[in-house]
């Protein structure tokens, strides 16, 4: 517990240690907070007894906050948050770290904030508390605004504005969907409770059918936006493009997390029959995005936008293989939001280095530079074939769990999770394998390799009027800026990469600590789905009188 | 509090797996063919940390790539009749609910060592080896740039490759079934800043990857069928339930099948392949001639138990293996680029092999892949040490009489040899190979196939033919020839000339330098022991690989090692009571099926010939015909050879033959237009969708609501004082009258 | 409840004139200013408003015999003068700046 | 008082008062000008039939009068295009409204407001109207922008919604009016109270009920307290003699401070807060015009043209720099 709130306090503090300090100073307190705050909670992952039990951990405590509602201070892990959490503790310090060179320019509000942003992802993944959770879930938008507004491209305020008001909106279906539901906690039981797991309890079990229909309509709705989903991911490329490399790591690594997490953690156990109603639009939509995503992937020629839309595509894999409601599936789903945070984190990170390096995103400009840098060349190769989910790779296994889910989720209960996808949904999720190689490899093909092509100009020229990039920074550009990755660069993706190949070598306890998590979840989800199954006796009888034809699909 | 260093221990204890109590020791260093490429890969990493500049990355290479050889030896000589299984580490497995039968995954980093393993192990490792040793040599203009890149994607590969024969379950089989996808993909772009040759890369990447979500979809049926993907579970299963008749039984192969095509460039998915030969020759030889490519073979002779119970599958297996050999045997006739011509030759035998396994030969296919392999890998050395010293020259009109020219007697002549055995000349290796598919295609139970060996023989004479129009084009002849516009293998190389425009391999630009103008100063320089003596090896190998067949010829009734090695796998499963058994009634037993011989091909008679005699001798015949039209044309009268083609052209008629061939059928353009660029068209479409519809019309058109609801008010707010007092009156009135309202209804 | 209930006792004639006076003279005042354009007949209309401010005090005053609505008339008529004494002021300022004391010369408030 | 009648004799009002801001002239002026008057006469009438008084007070008569002045002056200063005879018109409603002040018995008020607003505000008026019209009809004519009222219909339909709710208040004046002798009573105890605080207010009477009595009637001094009567028309106010004796004089209605002492107790003694802040707003007013009027004369001749948006007039400047360059 008070490793936990040292984790989440220690940014806090630095940040407010960041604000009155040194300016030049900054940087180096920032990459302390958090090495600190991963510190701290390495530690308490390390002493985590729950790891294999799927329980939550400490047992959040009833510390009054907002006593009037018996609002708490809970806050508690268990495997899946855990991991999550440590997926930001671990990022953090890249990003603040590999923020070195390329922010000179008002570098106390930059860590400060960053500080902030990080304290309040991980307020949110530790929050047991649904109204603390929305708090944290709530807050990233602040500091990510104002990085992505001040530090952005050229058309930062732009995507800064979308991406707050856009998700905002969003999570207005979200606080109303809770209140809604500690509002109905009151009048049923005459007691307020805002903890996670009293309410999805109560939910799933006393709520009817029709209401927990449209609780997880509105959850769904509240979190598609930030996960995002397909028809309302528009703000996510342009806030990927226009933010400055750091932003756009932790952006694609943890905050899209968010919103998966929040399905995965709230939408789910708290409707069951909402969720198993709603499975299949979900997941159609899901399986829109990965091919929608992919083919504009295809024709991008800015590379950072290129591997924002593919997040918008992999996270629809990732929400297919949840949206399976079988235990192979929510695995891979899970396991899918770590490894894409890991990778495109790194890719994003990677196409950062050359454009602080040339100052150009734009593959008609650039390319071939594994010529000039084939450290970061292989990089590039590296973290791309993770993206692709290349076998012994982080990305594989989650991305062939969830289409392994999402295959075996047919309204055959052998597996005793009945689905209501099934092969229809993985062959057309599939073809996202085949356009994901297309894509990612177009990005190899033309910015790693081929005739080295560079602008003209270098840095003075190209300068597109961003901030960020110090007017010094330009004037040496010339003669370090077309150099090999630095020795600090190395330094921050070795261990990304590391740990990339350790999740694809060796995903055994990552599974393991997932799987009660998971099942845990799940549990009403078989009864819920045959329900749902029953009601739909067309569906049904077609499924079991035409196993040929995978109607569904 | 301690469940975190548990969770920590139990990652680093690599365990050794239980092993059968009957197995032999030996077996425990099985994992020892995986490790070994694997500890040269990342020493190979390491070697590009260091910016080494010595061949240290090839010895280092060479060195485990010959241990991994070693080990699988020793195997060779270890492993029994029943499969063994080593566990070397768990990697995905967990179990949900009670953990029985569809509830729980597995599939761990296992090896599945039986005979069929263990005889495709040898000849990869093998020639893996040597065609290393043959790269040291070949690649040495690249030390200190990318040599370390090449031996490193090499150690991959033969790590991928190893994983793919000897992995446990069907996710390894998919992890090194896409592992050699990447060592292939880096090896083809290893000429990364060519186009061509990053194309190339991606295309075959791009390809595959189809094949692959054919493998992976089908990997889920197998446990949604069966409820497990390792391969010893998977037999018995299918051995308690053999012939589901649901359809997701039934449509496994056909699946299994689009993975397969895709890896060993059948149709429709074989346009990788010849772009493929973009990389360095050693890297054509090795992964798209010998090895990499056969893992379809391998994929469908190792599955044959799901494939013996849908003979719908079978067939159209073999009519896609008859029609691509004979496709890419018009298409191999028509090119100039020995490498490309190569190439679709490989194309063409892998269509040989698929053939059969289609009529339920998985022995011949096997067979034919182990001597191909051989006879491949030389005629690409070969092409290859020709193109090392003619810096860069590939195309056979301006190669000849190479047997001439001092320092490539050997090469040529082993070239020579390796073509003999291509066009399967009788009593060569390939020849019996050869000679066992098209028999099954004659025999099969299935008489669907039967024309397919008849286009068999016909794609005999046709591989007879264009092998020895590159024969005796290049090494028989005058001695002419005129040098690459390539550098390749000078000491004062500068930079692989990829700053010329185009490959080594377009022959059109470099006819420019002009006939004998080079000649003066190019003096062509031979290989040296490194290449020479693998090529030699290889040739032994080639030779040896015919051995079986000899000594099954010489002692009636002695089987063939081969078809040892093959039937005490899973590729036997079920072959003997299916297929019309031709060669064995029971898989375990293949002594006594061998003496049954002749009387199983009762019955079934060619041209009234019994099928073994017949198929024998239309194959001689076939390849003496093609050997023989290919010796007026392109050696006794050359100019025969370009006045028939003239006489093609010139009619209407047959001008789309002489076309068509040249130019590949065309097929690469046909995916062009009817896949790719319809593709790219509506990627554009969506792409303007999502930035002018969604993006900035729906949810910038919503944002923009509340600005529009604002500027119908703006007229008020003109910057005129009175504008803001009118409203703030009109305001004020209004609330006064509605409260006054409100007052007014409350008091009467 | 009807005002004009005989059972209520008289009212005084002179507060409701008064009243009325004042509601029409804010009224007048208001539709002065916003349909004047000179700035300085716009300020009259604000003491026009002030001195409908001012009778209702009275009559207020009146109505319940208090003298509080006599003294709040005091403070109206310090804040006239004070306003005056500044609004005035503004106004020579601003004619300086445009030499017209038409209210539409000023405009910078407008969007674009 | 019945609403709908009310609302009409408004929307008369505002139909006359909308057809006289469009400067019409002869006979659609003096149309304009009878229905404006018709309106109001209504509305007047209304007033006066809602207070349910009876028979004929001349007092109503002229507060009828002042009130009807007042309008119609207050009309004349927003429509006249002239900014003077806007101010003169503006005199006029000041006028009347004393008037109404006086009849409603606020003599005090009625005085300083035309002294104040006639003779101080209004003089400031005529002074800016100087300065600023420097035009040789200054003062005098209309001015070109301001011919035409701006959005009169907006204006009038703002003014006269406010009119019609601000109207209906009337009524309630009537409807919530206490009866007359509570009125009078509260009134007078404050009067009451007030004498208590001033007793010096009723020297007077009782020097001379003290003089009639054969007593020193100047020495005497208060004995503290007030003893109002039951009916609070009366009270008895005990003074001490000089020879120490009690005396109490029986104080009438009659003897109560006027409207000029009673609003100067009131103002010191309940409102001495609001009076300073009342005397520091005038300050700063005072301060702020100064200020205001400085920073005008601080300003050079291209500065203040710059200001106004105009071109620079001192070409020699430009031409200096030049040369220096």
């Amino acid at each position: 517990m008070n490793l936990i709130w040292a984790s989440i306090l220690i940014p806090v503090a630095t940040a407010a240690v960041i604000a009155v300090a040194n300016a030049r100073a900054a940087r180096s307190l920032a990459a302390l907070g958090s090495l600190a705050s991963l510190g701290a909670l390495a530690v308490f992952a390390w002493q985590f007894p729950a790891w294999s039990t799927g329980a939550v951990f400490p047992e959040p405590c009833g510390c009054a906050w907002l006593s009037s509602i018996n609002a708490t201070l809970g806050v508690g892990f268990d495997s899946v948050s855990l991991l999550l959490a440590l997926l930001e503790a671990f990022l953090i310090p890249i990003c603040v770290i590999g923020s070195w060179s390329a922010i000179s320019d008002r570098q106390r509000e930059y860590y400060g904030w960053f500080m902030l942003l990080h304290a309040s992802i991980l307020l949110a993944f530790a929050a047991r508390d649904v109204l603390l959770f929305y708090v944290g879930y709530e807050f990233t938008l602040v500091p990510l605004l104002f990085i992505i507004a001040i530090w952005g491209g050229p058309e930062r305020r732009q995507a800064a504005h979308k991406l707050f008001l856009y998700t905002f909106l969003g999570s207005l279906f979200f606080l109303g969907s809770i209140l809604f539901v500690g509002w109905q906690h009151h009048a049923s039981t005459g007691l307020w409770s805002w903890d996670m797991g009293t309410l999805s309890t109560f939910a799933s079990a006393r709520l009817p059918a029709n209401t927990q229909f449209w609780l997880f309509a509105a959850l769904l709705a509240g979190f598609a936006v930030k996960v995002p989903l397909f028809p309302v991911h528009t703000w996510l490329p342009l806030a990927h493009n226009q933010a400055p490399t750091a932003g756009s790591v932790i952006l694609a690594g943890t905050l899209l997390k968010l919103g998966t997490y929040g399905i995965f953690r709230l939408a789910l156990p708290m409707a069951p029959e909402g969720g198993a109603a709603l499975a299949v639009l979900a997941s159609v939509l899901c399986t829109v995005a990965v091919v929608y995503a992919a083919l504009i992937c295809w024709v991008q020629t800015d590379a950072k936008k290129l591997v924002a839309y593919s997040s918008v595509s992999h996270l629809g894999i990732c929400m297919l293989g949840l949206f399976a409601l079988n235990p192979v599936g929510a695995q891979g789903s899970v396991l899918y939001m770590i490894n894409h945070g890991l990778s495109t984190g790194a890719l994003f990170l990677l196409i950062g280095m050359a454009y602080e390096r040339y100052h150009v995103k734009d593959m008609d400009q650039i390319g071939g530079l594994a010529k000039r840098m084939p450290v970061w060349a292989f990089f590039m190769v590296f973290f791309t074939m993770s993206s692709i989910g290349l076998p012994g790779l982080n990305g594989f296994v989650g991305e062939y769990l969830c289409l392994f889910g999402t295959y075996i989720a047919t309204a055959d209960a052998s597996t005793g999770y009945p689905g209501l996808l099934g092969p229809g949904f993985a062959l057309v999720a599939g073809t996202g394998l085949i356009l994901g190689a297309m894509y990612m490899l177009l990005l190899v093909g033309r910015y790693v390799f081929g005739p080295l092509r560079e602008p003209k100009a270098d840095g003075h020229g190209k300068h597109d009027g961003s901030h960020g990039h110090d007017p010094h920074g330009a004037g040496h550009g010339h003669d370090e800026g077309h150099g090999d990755l630095t020795g600090r660069e190395i330094g921050l993706l070795v261990p990304l990469a590391l740990v990339c190949l350790f999740i694809g070598v060796y995903p055994k306890p990552m599974l393991q600590a997932i799987g009660p998590v998971v099942e845990r979840t799940l549990a009403p989800y078989p009864a819920a789905v045959e329900r749902t199954l029953k009601s739909q006796p067309q569906a049904a009888e077609a499924a079991k009188a035409e196993p040929k034809e995978d109607d569904r699909g | 509090m301690i469940a975190a260093p548990a969770m920590l221990s139990s990652v680093l204890a690599l365990a050794e797996g239980p092993l059968d109590a009957h197995a032999a020791p030996e077996l425990r260093w099985a994992g020892l063919a995986l490790l070994l490429p694997l500890i040269s890969g990342v020493l190979c990493l390491l070697c590009g940390w260091m910016k080494v500049r010595s061949k240290l990355p090839a010895a280092l290479t060479i060195a485990a790539l010959g241990g991994a050889f070693a080990t699988i030896l020793r195997l060779q000589g270890a492993v029994g009749e029943t499969p063994v299984v080593i566990n070397l580490f768990d990697w995905i497995s967990w179990t949900w609910g009670d953990g029985s039968r569809f509830h729980g995954f597995t599939a761990n980093v296992d090896l599945y060592i039986d005979r069929l393993t263990v005889f495709w192990m040898l000849f990869v490792t093998g020639l893996g080896t040597l065609i290393a040793l043959y790269a040291s040599e070949y690649m040495e203009s690249d030390v200190g740039k990318g040599y370390t890149r090449f031996f490193g994607a090499v150690s991959i590969f033969l790590f991928a490759m190893g994983c793919l024969v000897m992995g446990g379950n069907l996710v390894m089989l998919y992890l090194g079934w896409e592992g050699v996808g990447l060592a292939s993909y880096l090896l083809i772009g290893y000429y990364f800043t060519k186009p061509e040759a990053v194309a190339a890369a991606k295309k075959a990447f791009i390809v595959n990857r189809i094949g692959d979500l054919g493998l992976a979809l089908a990997l889920f049926l197998i446990w949604q069928c069966y409820g497990t993907v390792e391969y010893a579970a998977l037999w018995k299963a299918i051995e308690a339930a053999p012939a589901s008749s649901e359809w997701t039984a039934q449509a496994i192969p056909w699946l299994l099948m689009l993975g397969a095509f895709g890896k060993s460039a059948q149709l429709p998915l074989y346009v990788w392949l010849p772009d493929a030969m973009e990389g360095p020759t050693p890297v054509s030889a090795l992964i798209h001639a010998a090895t990499m490519v056969t893992a379809g073979v391998y994929l469908i002779a190792r599955m044959f138990p799901l494939f013996i119970v849908n003979p719908d599958a079978l067939a159209a297996v073999a009519w896609v293996g008859g029609l691509t050999a004979l496709l890419a045997a018009t298409i191999g006739m028509a090119q100039y680029d020995m490498k490309r011509i190569w190439a679709y030759s490989t194309i063409s035998q892998l269509g040989y092999m698929f053939l059969g396994l289609g009529v339920g030969t998985t022995f011949g296919a096997s067979y034919h892949v182990f001597t191909h392999a051989f006879f491949k890998a030389l005629l690409f050395l070969t092409a290859g040490a020709v193109m090392h010293g003619f810096a860069g020259q590939l195309d056979i009109r301006k190669l000849s009489g190479l047997l001439k020219v001092p320092g490539f007697r050997l090469v040529s002549l082993l070239a020579v040899l390796g073509c003999f055995w291509l066009a399967a000349f009788p009593f060569t290796a390939a020849f019996f190979s050869k000679d066992e598919i098209l028999v099954s295609a004659f025999t099969a139970k299935d008489e669907r196939v039967h024309v397919l060996g008849w286009i068999g023989l016909v794609v005999a004479a046709l591989t007879a033919y264009y092998t020895f129009r590159v024969g005796f084009r290049v090494f028989f002849g005058p001695v002419k020839y005129e040098p690459g516009d390539e550098h390749h293998g000078h000491d004062d190389h500068q930079d692989h000339g990829h700053d010329h425009g185009h490959a080594h391999g377009s022959h059109g630009a470099s006819a420019a330098h002009g006939g004998h103008g080079h000649h003066g100063e190019f003096h062509p320089h031979g290989p040296r022991w490194a290449i020479r003596v693998p090529l030699v090896l290889i040739a032994v190998g080639a030779m040896l690989a015919g051995w079986p067949s000899y000594r099954t010829m010489l002692n009636h009734g002695e089987p063939n090692w081969v078809k040892t090695q093959v039937a005490q796998s899973s590729a036997y499963q079920g072959v003997a009571a299916e297929s019309h058994g031709s060669h064995d009634d029971h898989a375990a037993a293949p002594t006594a099926a061998e003496g049954e011989h002749a009387h199983a091909d009762h019955g079934h008679l060619v041209l009234g010939m019994d099928a073994h005699t017949a198929v024998g001798r239309l194959g001689s015949l076939a390849c003496i015909a093609g050997i023989l039209v290919s010796l007026y044309l392109h050696l006794i009268n050359r100019g025969a050879a370009d006045a028939l083609r003239r006489t093609l052209m010139g009619s209407i008629a047959t001008r789309w033959i002489v076309v068509g061939a040249e130019r590949k059928w065309l097929v690469d353009e046909f995916y062009d237009w009817v896949i790719r660029l319809p593709l790219r068209l509506v990627a554009n479409i969506l792409s303007a969708i999502d930035e002018l519809l969604l993006d900035a019309g729906i949810v910038n058109g919503i944002g923009a609501l509340p600005a529009a609801f604002g500027r119908l008010f703006r007229p008020l707010y003109g910057g005129v004082v009175q504008g803001y007092a009118v409203t703030m009156a009109g305001g004020v009135a209004l609330v006064a009258a509605w409260v006054i309202w409100i007052w007014l209804r409350g008091a009467n | 409840m009807n005002p004009i209930d005989p059972q209520l006792p008289p009212g005084d004639p002179l507060v409701m004139l008064g009243l009325l006076a004042s509601a029409i003279l804010f009224a007048v005042g208001i539709v002065g200013f916003l349909s004047r354009r000179n700035m300085i007949t716009m300020f009259l209309c604000t003491e026009l408003m002030f001195q409908g401010a001012g009778l209702a005090m009275i009559s207020y005053g009146r109505q319940h015999m208090d003298l509080s609505g006599q003294v709040f008339v005091i403070f109206i008529l310090t804040v006239a003068a004070a306003e005056a004494a500044l609004a005035l002021g503004l106004v020579v300022l601003l004619y300086r700046r445009k030499e017209t004391l038409s209210a539409e010369a000023w405009k910078e408030l407008a969007e674009s | 008082m019945i609403p709908p009648l009310l609302y009409a004799a408004s929307a008369i009002c505002a139909v006359g008062l909308f057809l006289l801001l469009r400067q019409p002239t002869g006979k659609a002026r003096l149309g304009a000008t009878i229905l404006g008057l018709a309106g109001l006469a209504w509305l007047l009438v209304q007033g006066v039939q809602a207070s349910g008084a009876l028979g004929f007070d001349p007092r109503v008569a002229i507060m009828s009068l002042a009130v009807a002045m007042a309008t119609a002056a207050a009309v004349r200063v927003i429509t006249t295009t002239r900014p003077v005879f806007a101010a003169l018109y503006f005199v006029l409603v000041v006028v009347a409204g004393a008037v109404a002040y006086l009849v409603m018995g606020a003599e005090f008020m009625a005085f300083s407001l035309i002294i104040v607003y006639a003779g101080a505000i209004l003089i400031t008026y005529m002074f800016v109207l100087m300065l600023a019209q420097q035009a040789p009809d200054a003062g005098g004519p209309s001015v070109a922008y301001d011919r035409v009222a701006r959005e009169p219909a907006a204006a009038v339909l703002c003014g006269f919604v406010l009119l019609a709710a601000l109207a209906s208040v009337v009524g309630d004046a009537r409807a919530n009016q206490q009866p007359a002798a509570m009125i009078e009573a509260r009134a007078n105890a404050a009067a009451w109270n007030r004498m208590r605080g001033m007793p010096e207010l009723a020297q007077e009477r009782i020097t001379a009920e003290l003089a009639a009595a054969g007593k020193d009637p100047m020495g005497w001094s208060p004995a503290g307290g007030l003893e109002v009567a039951q009916d609070g028309r009366t009270a008895m106010m005990p003074v001490t003699l000089a020879d120490g004796t009690r005396h109490e004089t029986v104080l009438k209605a009659s003897d109560l401070p006027v409207n000029s002492t009673s609003l100067g107790w009131e103002l010191v003694t309940s409102y001495p807060g609001s009076l300073e802040l009342a005397g520091v707003i005038l300050l700063m007013a005072m301060l702020g015009a100064v200020v205001l009027a400085r920073r005008q004369t601080d300003m050079a001749e291209d500065d203040r043209r710059a200001a106004a948006g105009l071109s620079r007039t001192n070409v020699e400047d430009a031409d200096l720099a030049g040369d220096r360059a």
